[in-house]
Protein backbone atom coordinates (compact mmCIF):
# COMPACT_ATOMS: atom_id res chain seq x y z
CA UNK A 1 0.00 0.00 0.00
CA UNK A 2 1.79 3.77 -1.15
CA UNK A 3 0.03 6.96 -0.22
CA UNK A 4 1.40 9.62 -1.58
CA UNK A 5 0.54 13.35 -0.96
CA UNK A 6 2.33 15.79 -2.92
CA UNK A 7 2.65 19.19 -4.91
CA UNK A 8 4.81 18.18 -8.23
CA UNK A 9 2.95 16.52 -11.07
CA UNK A 10 3.54 12.54 -11.26
CA UNK A 11 3.74 10.30 -14.31
CA UNK A 12 1.03 8.12 -14.54
CA UNK A 13 2.27 6.02 -17.35
CA UNK A 14 5.55 5.33 -14.75
CA UNK A 15 3.24 5.04 -11.35
CA UNK A 16 0.92 2.27 -13.49
CA UNK A 17 3.72 0.54 -14.86
CA UNK A 18 6.05 0.00 -11.47
CA UNK A 19 2.60 -0.74 -9.29
CA UNK A 20 1.98 -4.02 -11.79
CA UNK A 21 5.32 -4.86 -11.75
CA UNK A 22 5.16 -4.88 -7.74
CA UNK A 23 2.26 -7.15 -8.13
CA UNK A 24 2.70 -11.12 -7.70
CA UNK A 25 -0.10 -13.13 -9.68
CA UNK A 26 -2.35 -10.47 -9.58
CA UNK A 27 -4.59 -11.12 -12.70
CA UNK A 28 -6.19 -7.35 -12.98
CA UNK A 29 -4.89 -4.01 -12.43
CA UNK A 30 -7.37 -1.13 -12.81
CA UNK A 31 -6.32 2.37 -12.68
CA UNK A 32 -8.14 5.60 -11.95
CA UNK A 33 -6.73 8.96 -12.89
CA UNK A 34 -8.72 12.82 -12.57
CA UNK A 35 -7.86 15.64 -14.35
CA UNK A 36 -8.17 19.43 -14.11
CA UNK A 37 -11.67 20.23 -16.48
CA UNK A 38 -12.12 23.33 -17.84
CA UNK A 39 -15.11 25.47 -17.08
CA UNK A 40 -18.32 25.10 -19.56
CA UNK A 41 -17.22 28.71 -20.79
CA UNK A 42 -13.58 28.02 -20.96
CA UNK A 43 -12.01 30.18 -18.35
CA UNK A 44 -10.91 28.09 -15.87
CA UNK A 45 -7.38 29.58 -15.08
CA UNK A 46 -6.22 27.76 -12.08
CA UNK A 47 -7.65 24.65 -9.69
CA UNK A 48 -5.95 25.60 -6.15
CA UNK A 49 -6.27 22.65 -4.41
CA UNK A 50 -5.57 22.85 -0.31
CA UNK A 51 -5.63 19.74 2.32
CA UNK A 52 -4.53 19.10 5.55
CA UNK A 53 -1.49 18.06 5.81
CA UNK A 54 -1.25 14.99 8.55
CA UNK A 55 -4.64 14.25 8.35
CA UNK A 56 -4.67 13.67 4.73
CA UNK A 57 -2.31 11.14 5.19
CA UNK A 58 -3.97 9.18 7.78
CA UNK A 59 -7.62 9.39 5.86
CA UNK A 60 -6.13 8.46 2.56
CA UNK A 61 -4.66 5.53 4.48
CA UNK A 62 -7.93 4.10 6.53
CA UNK A 63 -9.28 4.57 2.82
CA UNK A 64 -6.87 2.14 1.72
CA UNK A 65 -7.42 -0.24 4.61
CA UNK A 66 -10.79 0.17 4.17
CA UNK A 67 -10.80 -1.31 0.35
CA UNK A 68 -8.00 -4.50 1.56
CA UNK A 69 -10.49 -5.31 4.22
CA UNK A 70 -13.39 -5.74 1.87
CA UNK A 71 -12.39 -7.03 -1.42
CA UNK A 72 -9.44 -9.68 -1.87
CA UNK A 73 -6.99 -6.66 -3.32
CA UNK A 74 -3.06 -7.61 -4.02
CA UNK A 75 -2.23 -3.85 -3.39
CA UNK A 76 -3.31 -0.33 -3.87
CA UNK A 77 -1.78 3.07 -4.77
CA UNK A 78 -3.09 6.48 -4.23
CA UNK A 79 -1.81 9.61 -5.62
CA UNK A 80 -3.02 13.09 -4.80
CA UNK A 81 -1.32 16.77 -5.75
CA UNK A 82 -2.44 19.51 -3.70
CA UNK A 83 -1.04 23.28 -4.98
CA UNK A 84 -2.12 25.21 -8.00
CA UNK A 85 -3.32 22.95 -10.94
CA UNK A 86 -4.56 24.11 -14.26
CA UNK A 87 -6.32 22.78 -17.15
CA UNK A 88 -5.27 19.23 -18.63
CA UNK A 89 -3.20 18.80 -15.04
CA UNK A 90 -4.01 15.06 -13.88
CA UNK A 91 -5.15 15.65 -9.79
CA UNK A 92 -5.06 12.31 -8.54
CA UNK A 93 -4.79 8.94 -9.51
CA UNK A 94 -5.56 5.64 -7.95
CA UNK A 95 -4.55 2.17 -8.74
CA UNK A 96 -6.04 -1.55 -7.17
CA UNK A 97 -4.17 -4.74 -8.16
CA UNK A 98 -6.62 -8.22 -7.65
CA UNK A 99 -6.33 -11.71 -8.21
CA UNK A 100 -9.92 -10.88 -10.20
CA UNK A 101 -11.57 -8.30 -12.07
CA UNK A 102 -14.61 -7.53 -10.06
CA UNK A 103 -12.35 -6.96 -7.13
CA UNK A 104 -10.56 -4.40 -8.20
CA UNK A 105 -12.75 -2.77 -10.59
CA UNK A 106 -15.03 -2.06 -6.99
CA UNK A 107 -11.87 -1.06 -4.78
CA UNK A 108 -11.08 1.61 -7.20
CA UNK A 109 -14.83 2.76 -7.44
CA UNK A 110 -15.10 2.56 -3.54
CA UNK A 111 -11.93 4.42 -3.45
CA UNK A 112 -13.14 7.34 -5.32
CA UNK A 113 -15.93 7.86 -3.54
CA UNK A 114 -14.58 7.70 -0.57
CA UNK A 115 -11.74 10.28 -1.67
CA UNK A 116 -14.58 12.55 -2.83
CA UNK A 117 -16.35 12.87 0.21
CA UNK A 118 -13.84 11.94 3.65
CA UNK A 119 -10.10 13.09 1.93
CA UNK A 120 -9.62 16.46 3.49
CA UNK A 121 -8.94 18.34 0.33
CA UNK A 122 -10.60 21.29 -0.89
CA UNK A 123 -10.73 23.05 -4.52
CA UNK A 124 -10.91 26.34 -5.56
CA UNK A 125 -11.88 27.45 -8.93
CA UNK A 126 -9.95 30.98 -10.16
CA UNK A 127 -11.25 32.74 -13.26
CA UNK A 128 -10.83 35.98 -14.41
CA UNK A 129 -14.23 37.24 -12.67
CA UNK A 130 -12.79 35.77 -9.03
CA UNK A 131 -12.39 32.35 -7.01
CA UNK A 132 -14.90 30.35 -5.68
CA UNK A 133 -14.92 27.02 -3.61
CA UNK A 134 -15.87 23.89 -5.12
CA UNK A 135 -19.35 22.74 -3.20
CA UNK A 136 -19.49 19.48 -2.48
CA UNK A 137 -22.36 17.71 -4.38
CA UNK A 138 -25.34 15.95 -2.99
CA UNK A 139 -24.34 12.90 -5.48
CA UNK A 140 -21.18 13.04 -4.14
CA UNK A 141 -22.17 11.97 -0.59
CA UNK A 142 -25.29 10.12 -2.02
CA UNK A 143 -22.43 8.01 -3.40
CA UNK A 144 -21.04 6.48 0.10
CA UNK A 145 -24.84 4.38 0.46
CA UNK A 146 -23.79 2.16 -2.28
CA UNK A 147 -21.26 1.00 -0.27
CA UNK A 148 -23.33 0.07 2.74
CA UNK B 1 -5.46 22.83 21.98
CA UNK B 2 -4.60 24.03 18.22
CA UNK B 3 -7.35 25.10 16.53
CA UNK B 4 -7.18 24.94 12.73
CA UNK B 5 -9.55 26.43 9.89
CA UNK B 6 -9.47 25.53 6.01
CA UNK B 7 -10.68 26.48 2.85
CA UNK B 8 -13.29 29.30 3.06
CA UNK B 9 -13.94 28.59 6.79
CA UNK B 10 -9.85 30.05 6.86
CA UNK B 11 -10.84 32.85 4.69
CA UNK B 12 -13.68 34.09 6.94
CA UNK B 13 -11.28 33.41 10.20
CA UNK B 14 -8.44 35.24 8.47
CA UNK B 15 -6.11 32.59 9.69
CA UNK B 16 -4.69 29.07 9.21
CA UNK B 17 -4.49 28.38 12.77
CA UNK B 18 -4.00 29.68 15.89
CA UNK B 19 -3.69 28.24 19.94
CA UNK B 20 -6.78 28.49 22.11
CA UNK B 21 -6.98 28.28 25.93
CA UNK B 22 -10.25 26.61 26.66
CA UNK B 23 -12.36 25.38 29.24
CA UNK B 24 -15.38 23.95 26.46
CA UNK B 25 -15.90 20.09 27.39
CA UNK B 26 -17.02 19.70 23.80
CA UNK B 27 -16.65 20.78 19.84
CA UNK B 28 -20.09 22.52 20.38
CA UNK B 29 -18.93 24.32 23.70
CA UNK B 30 -15.98 25.69 21.74
CA UNK B 31 -17.52 26.59 18.47
CA UNK B 32 -20.20 28.93 21.27
CA UNK B 33 -16.85 29.84 23.04
CA UNK B 34 -15.29 31.68 19.21
CA UNK B 35 -18.62 32.47 18.25
CA UNK B 36 -18.79 34.81 21.41
CA UNK B 37 -15.33 36.72 20.45
CA UNK B 38 -15.39 38.15 17.14
CA UNK B 39 -17.78 38.76 13.94
CA UNK B 40 -15.31 37.18 12.35
CA UNK B 41 -16.09 33.73 14.42
CA UNK B 42 -19.61 34.01 14.07
CA UNK B 43 -19.29 34.31 10.47
CA UNK B 44 -17.51 31.34 10.12
CA UNK B 45 -19.48 29.41 12.39
CA UNK B 46 -23.11 30.91 11.41
CA UNK B 47 -24.28 27.75 9.43
CA UNK B 48 -22.80 24.62 11.48
CA UNK B 49 -24.51 21.99 8.97
CA UNK B 50 -22.34 23.60 6.26
CA UNK B 51 -19.33 23.03 8.39
CA UNK B 52 -17.38 19.79 9.34
CA UNK B 53 -15.16 19.01 12.49
CA UNK B 54 -12.18 16.97 12.74
CA UNK B 55 -10.89 16.12 16.14
CA UNK B 56 -7.42 15.13 16.68
CA UNK B 57 -7.11 14.47 12.53
CA UNK B 58 -10.01 12.46 12.83
CA UNK B 59 -13.87 13.37 11.64
CA UNK B 60 -15.78 13.83 14.53
CA UNK B 61 -18.89 15.17 15.28
CA UNK B 62 -19.73 18.68 17.32
CA UNK B 63 -20.68 16.38 20.44
CA UNK B 64 -17.28 15.06 20.34
CA UNK B 65 -15.50 15.90 24.10
CA UNK B 66 -12.33 18.02 24.02
CA UNK B 67 -10.70 16.01 26.79
CA UNK B 68 -7.19 15.84 26.11
CA UNK B 69 -7.38 16.84 22.60
CA UNK B 70 -4.59 18.41 20.88
CA UNK B 71 -6.35 19.54 17.78
CA UNK B 72 -9.66 20.51 16.20
CA UNK B 73 -10.18 21.35 12.50
CA UNK B 74 -13.13 23.09 10.97
CA UNK B 75 -13.74 22.85 7.36
CA UNK B 76 -16.29 22.74 4.63
CA UNK B 77 -17.27 19.51 3.27
CA UNK B 78 -14.16 17.90 1.41
CA UNK B 79 -14.06 18.16 -2.65
CA UNK B 80 -11.31 15.14 -3.27
CA UNK B 81 -10.58 13.54 -5.95
CA UNK C 1 -11.49 5.29 -30.73
CA UNK C 2 -8.09 2.69 -31.18
CA UNK C 3 -8.50 -1.20 -31.82
CA UNK C 4 -5.07 -3.21 -31.56
CA UNK C 5 -5.29 -7.25 -31.73
CA UNK C 6 -1.57 -8.20 -31.10
CA UNK C 7 0.99 -10.65 -30.84
CA UNK C 8 3.57 -8.45 -29.35
CA UNK C 9 3.99 -7.04 -26.12
CA UNK C 10 2.22 -3.71 -25.42
CA UNK C 11 3.64 -0.82 -23.03
CA UNK C 12 1.08 -0.35 -20.27
CA UNK C 13 2.66 2.55 -19.25
CA UNK C 14 3.43 4.60 -23.04
CA UNK C 15 -0.01 3.08 -24.10
CA UNK C 16 -2.28 5.02 -20.94
CA UNK C 17 0.25 8.41 -21.30
CA UNK C 18 -0.39 8.45 -24.48
CA UNK C 19 -4.20 8.20 -24.21
CA UNK C 20 -4.33 10.90 -21.58
CA UNK C 21 -2.21 13.20 -23.64
CA UNK C 22 -5.11 12.51 -27.01
CA UNK C 23 -7.81 13.37 -24.52
CA UNK C 24 -9.68 16.75 -24.44
CA UNK C 25 -11.12 18.02 -21.32
CA UNK C 26 -11.85 14.37 -19.78
CA UNK C 27 -12.00 14.36 -16.39
CA UNK C 28 -11.52 11.03 -15.65
CA UNK C 29 -9.45 8.14 -17.19
CA UNK C 30 -9.97 4.78 -16.22
CA UNK C 31 -7.55 1.46 -16.81
CA UNK C 32 -8.35 -2.16 -16.57
CA UNK C 33 -5.30 -4.50 -17.35
CA UNK C 34 -5.28 -8.35 -17.59
CA UNK C 35 -2.06 -10.29 -16.81
CA UNK C 36 -2.18 -13.98 -17.18
CA UNK C 37 -2.32 -15.66 -13.62
CA UNK C 38 -0.06 -18.85 -12.65
CA UNK C 39 -2.26 -21.77 -11.61
CA UNK C 40 -2.82 -22.82 -8.12
CA UNK C 41 0.13 -25.43 -8.31
CA UNK C 42 2.22 -22.90 -9.64
CA UNK C 43 2.69 -24.53 -12.86
CA UNK C 44 1.54 -22.93 -15.76
CA UNK C 45 4.05 -23.17 -18.41
CA UNK C 46 1.82 -20.77 -20.88
CA UNK C 47 -1.27 -19.87 -22.27
CA UNK C 48 -1.67 -20.03 -25.66
CA UNK C 49 -4.22 -17.67 -27.08
CA UNK C 50 -6.35 -18.10 -29.99
CA UNK C 51 -8.49 -15.79 -32.19
CA UNK C 52 -10.47 -15.12 -34.87
CA UNK C 53 -8.70 -11.86 -37.63
CA UNK C 54 -11.24 -9.97 -39.17
CA UNK C 55 -14.11 -10.75 -36.68
CA UNK C 56 -11.98 -10.01 -33.68
CA UNK C 57 -11.12 -6.32 -34.71
CA UNK C 58 -15.31 -5.67 -35.92
CA UNK C 59 -16.09 -7.23 -32.76
CA UNK C 60 -13.90 -5.45 -30.34
CA UNK C 61 -15.04 -2.56 -32.28
CA UNK C 62 -18.95 -2.88 -32.09
CA UNK C 63 -18.25 -3.20 -28.04
CA UNK C 64 -16.46 -0.16 -28.19
CA UNK C 65 -18.84 1.74 -30.12
CA UNK C 66 -22.01 0.20 -27.78
CA UNK C 67 -20.32 1.65 -25.06
CA UNK C 68 -19.67 4.88 -26.16
CA UNK C 69 -23.55 5.03 -27.45
CA UNK C 70 -24.10 4.12 -23.74
CA UNK C 71 -22.33 6.57 -21.59
CA UNK C 72 -20.43 9.85 -22.30
CA UNK C 73 -17.45 9.33 -23.08
CA UNK C 74 -14.13 10.60 -24.85
CA UNK C 75 -12.26 7.95 -26.12
CA UNK C 76 -12.42 4.55 -26.13
CA UNK C 77 -8.97 2.31 -26.12
CA UNK C 78 -8.62 -1.77 -26.28
CA UNK C 79 -5.53 -3.68 -26.76
CA UNK C 80 -5.60 -7.38 -26.49
CA UNK C 81 -2.99 -9.85 -27.34
CA UNK C 82 -2.68 -13.37 -29.15
CA UNK C 83 -0.43 -16.33 -29.11
CA UNK C 84 2.06 -17.79 -26.34
CA UNK C 85 1.97 -15.58 -23.00
CA UNK C 86 3.78 -16.42 -19.96
CA UNK C 87 2.40 -15.96 -16.07
CA UNK C 88 2.75 -12.12 -15.34
CA UNK C 89 2.66 -11.14 -19.09
CA UNK C 90 -0.23 -8.57 -19.56
CA UNK C 91 -2.80 -9.90 -21.86
CA UNK C 92 -5.06 -7.09 -22.22
CA UNK C 93 -6.57 -3.52 -21.32
CA UNK C 94 -8.68 -1.58 -22.11
CA UNK C 95 -8.68 2.62 -21.33
CA UNK C 96 -11.88 4.88 -21.19
CA UNK C 97 -12.19 8.48 -20.90
CA UNK C 98 -15.07 10.87 -19.65
CA UNK C 99 -15.63 14.37 -18.59
CA UNK C 100 -17.18 12.61 -15.25
CA UNK C 101 -16.11 9.41 -13.72
CA UNK C 102 -19.49 7.12 -13.31
CA UNK C 103 -19.18 7.07 -16.93
CA UNK C 104 -15.62 5.99 -17.18
CA UNK C 105 -15.90 3.41 -14.71
CA UNK C 106 -18.87 2.20 -16.04
CA UNK C 107 -17.83 1.75 -19.25
CA UNK C 108 -14.49 0.20 -18.30
CA UNK C 109 -16.57 -2.15 -16.51
CA UNK C 110 -18.85 -3.32 -19.39
CA UNK C 111 -16.16 -2.76 -21.79
CA UNK C 112 -14.50 -6.10 -19.73
CA UNK C 113 -17.83 -7.85 -19.39
CA UNK C 114 -18.09 -7.68 -23.39
CA UNK C 115 -14.59 -8.55 -24.13
CA UNK C 116 -14.58 -11.84 -22.05
CA UNK C 117 -17.77 -13.46 -23.49
CA UNK C 118 -18.17 -11.60 -27.22
CA UNK C 119 -14.97 -11.29 -28.48
CA UNK C 120 -13.65 -14.33 -30.56
CA UNK C 121 -10.58 -15.26 -28.09
CA UNK C 122 -9.75 -18.97 -27.04
CA UNK C 123 -7.45 -19.36 -23.76
CA UNK C 124 -5.41 -22.26 -23.70
CA UNK C 125 -3.41 -23.22 -20.26
CA UNK C 126 -0.43 -25.46 -20.62
CA UNK C 127 1.43 -27.32 -18.11
CA UNK C 128 4.05 -30.25 -17.57
CA UNK C 129 0.54 -32.57 -17.15
CA UNK C 130 -0.67 -31.51 -20.78
CA UNK C 131 -2.64 -28.60 -22.63
CA UNK C 132 -6.66 -27.39 -21.82
CA UNK C 133 -8.82 -25.26 -23.18
CA UNK C 134 -10.26 -22.72 -20.67
CA UNK C 135 -13.61 -23.18 -20.20
CA UNK C 136 -15.98 -20.35 -20.37
CA UNK C 137 -17.49 -19.02 -16.78
CA UNK C 138 -20.75 -19.23 -16.59
CA UNK C 139 -20.31 -16.39 -14.00
CA UNK C 140 -19.04 -14.33 -16.87
CA UNK C 141 -22.16 -14.86 -18.77
CA UNK C 142 -24.38 -14.29 -16.41
CA UNK C 143 -22.12 -10.66 -15.90
CA UNK C 144 -24.18 -9.68 -19.44
CA UNK C 145 -27.72 -9.02 -17.62
CA UNK C 146 -25.96 -6.11 -15.42
CA UNK C 147 -26.12 -4.38 -18.62
CA UNK C 148 -29.55 -4.79 -19.64
CA UNK D 1 -18.12 -21.12 -48.85
CA UNK D 2 -15.54 -21.30 -46.39
CA UNK D 3 -15.83 -22.96 -42.93
CA UNK D 4 -13.85 -21.84 -40.17
CA UNK D 5 -13.32 -23.99 -36.65
CA UNK D 6 -11.44 -22.56 -33.99
CA UNK D 7 -10.03 -24.11 -30.27
CA UNK D 8 -11.36 -27.71 -30.11
CA UNK D 9 -13.43 -27.27 -32.74
CA UNK D 10 -10.34 -26.93 -34.96
CA UNK D 11 -8.07 -29.43 -32.84
CA UNK D 12 -11.14 -32.17 -33.49
CA UNK D 13 -12.00 -31.07 -37.10
CA UNK D 14 -8.26 -31.34 -37.45
CA UNK D 15 -7.97 -28.29 -39.98
CA UNK D 16 -8.39 -24.53 -39.42
CA UNK D 17 -10.66 -23.89 -42.51
CA UNK D 18 -11.93 -25.10 -45.55
CA UNK D 19 -13.94 -25.02 -48.61
CA UNK D 20 -17.27 -26.45 -48.33
CA UNK D 21 -19.47 -26.79 -51.13
CA UNK D 22 -23.35 -26.93 -50.29
CA UNK D 23 -27.36 -26.23 -50.41
CA UNK D 24 -27.73 -26.20 -47.10
CA UNK D 25 -30.28 -23.33 -46.17
CA UNK D 26 -29.02 -22.50 -42.64
CA UNK D 27 -26.66 -23.07 -40.25
CA UNK D 28 -27.96 -25.89 -38.52
CA UNK D 29 -28.47 -27.55 -42.35
CA UNK D 30 -24.86 -27.00 -42.83
CA UNK D 31 -23.67 -28.64 -39.15
CA UNK D 32 -26.36 -31.76 -40.49
CA UNK D 33 -24.20 -32.40 -43.51
CA UNK D 34 -21.15 -32.21 -42.38
CA UNK D 35 -21.87 -34.24 -39.33
CA UNK D 36 -22.55 -37.54 -42.04
CA UNK D 37 -19.35 -36.88 -43.69
CA UNK D 38 -16.48 -38.27 -41.21
CA UNK D 39 -16.60 -39.07 -37.39
CA UNK D 40 -14.59 -36.30 -36.60
CA UNK D 41 -16.90 -33.77 -37.50
CA UNK D 42 -19.47 -35.98 -35.70
CA UNK D 43 -17.29 -36.09 -32.76
CA UNK D 44 -16.99 -31.89 -33.20
CA UNK D 45 -20.45 -31.35 -33.71
CA UNK D 46 -21.75 -33.72 -30.81
CA UNK D 47 -23.46 -31.33 -28.79
CA UNK D 48 -24.58 -27.82 -30.45
CA UNK D 49 -24.94 -26.55 -27.01
CA UNK D 50 -21.03 -26.31 -26.44
CA UNK D 51 -20.61 -24.35 -29.88
CA UNK D 52 -21.30 -20.81 -31.08
CA UNK D 53 -21.35 -19.85 -34.80
CA UNK D 54 -20.58 -16.79 -36.23
CA UNK D 55 -21.81 -15.99 -40.26
CA UNK D 56 -19.83 -13.77 -42.16
CA UNK D 57 -17.96 -12.64 -39.22
CA UNK D 58 -20.80 -11.81 -36.82
CA UNK D 59 -22.07 -14.37 -33.56
CA UNK D 60 -25.36 -15.76 -35.05
CA UNK D 61 -27.33 -18.64 -33.99
CA UNK D 62 -28.11 -22.20 -35.75
CA UNK D 63 -31.04 -21.12 -37.75
CA UNK D 64 -29.04 -18.46 -39.20
CA UNK D 65 -29.84 -18.48 -43.36
CA UNK D 66 -26.99 -19.50 -45.43
CA UNK D 67 -28.13 -17.37 -48.82
CA UNK D 68 -24.76 -15.31 -49.99
CA UNK D 69 -23.08 -16.00 -46.86
CA UNK D 70 -18.98 -16.14 -48.00
CA UNK D 71 -18.09 -17.48 -44.21
CA UNK D 72 -19.07 -19.77 -41.36
CA UNK D 73 -17.18 -20.11 -38.19
CA UNK D 74 -17.69 -22.65 -35.28
CA UNK D 75 -16.28 -22.33 -32.08
CA UNK D 76 -16.65 -22.92 -27.91
CA UNK D 77 -17.93 -19.85 -25.78
CA UNK D 78 -15.28 -17.29 -26.02
CA UNK D 79 -12.74 -16.92 -23.39
CA UNK D 80 -11.10 -13.30 -24.10
CA UNK D 81 -10.05 -10.33 -21.60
Amino acid sequence: MRIKVQKAPFDLGGEVNAFTARQNNMGAVVTFTGIVRDLEAGRLEAMEIEHYPGMTEKALGQIARDATDRWSLGDVLIIHRFGRLTPQDMIMMVATSAPHRADAFQAADFLMDYLKSRAPFWKKEVTDAGADWVEARQADEAALDRWG
Amino acid sequence: MDVLYFAWVRERIGEPREHVETGARTVRELVEELRGREDRYAAAFADLDALRVAVDQELADFDAPLKNVREVAFFPPMTGG
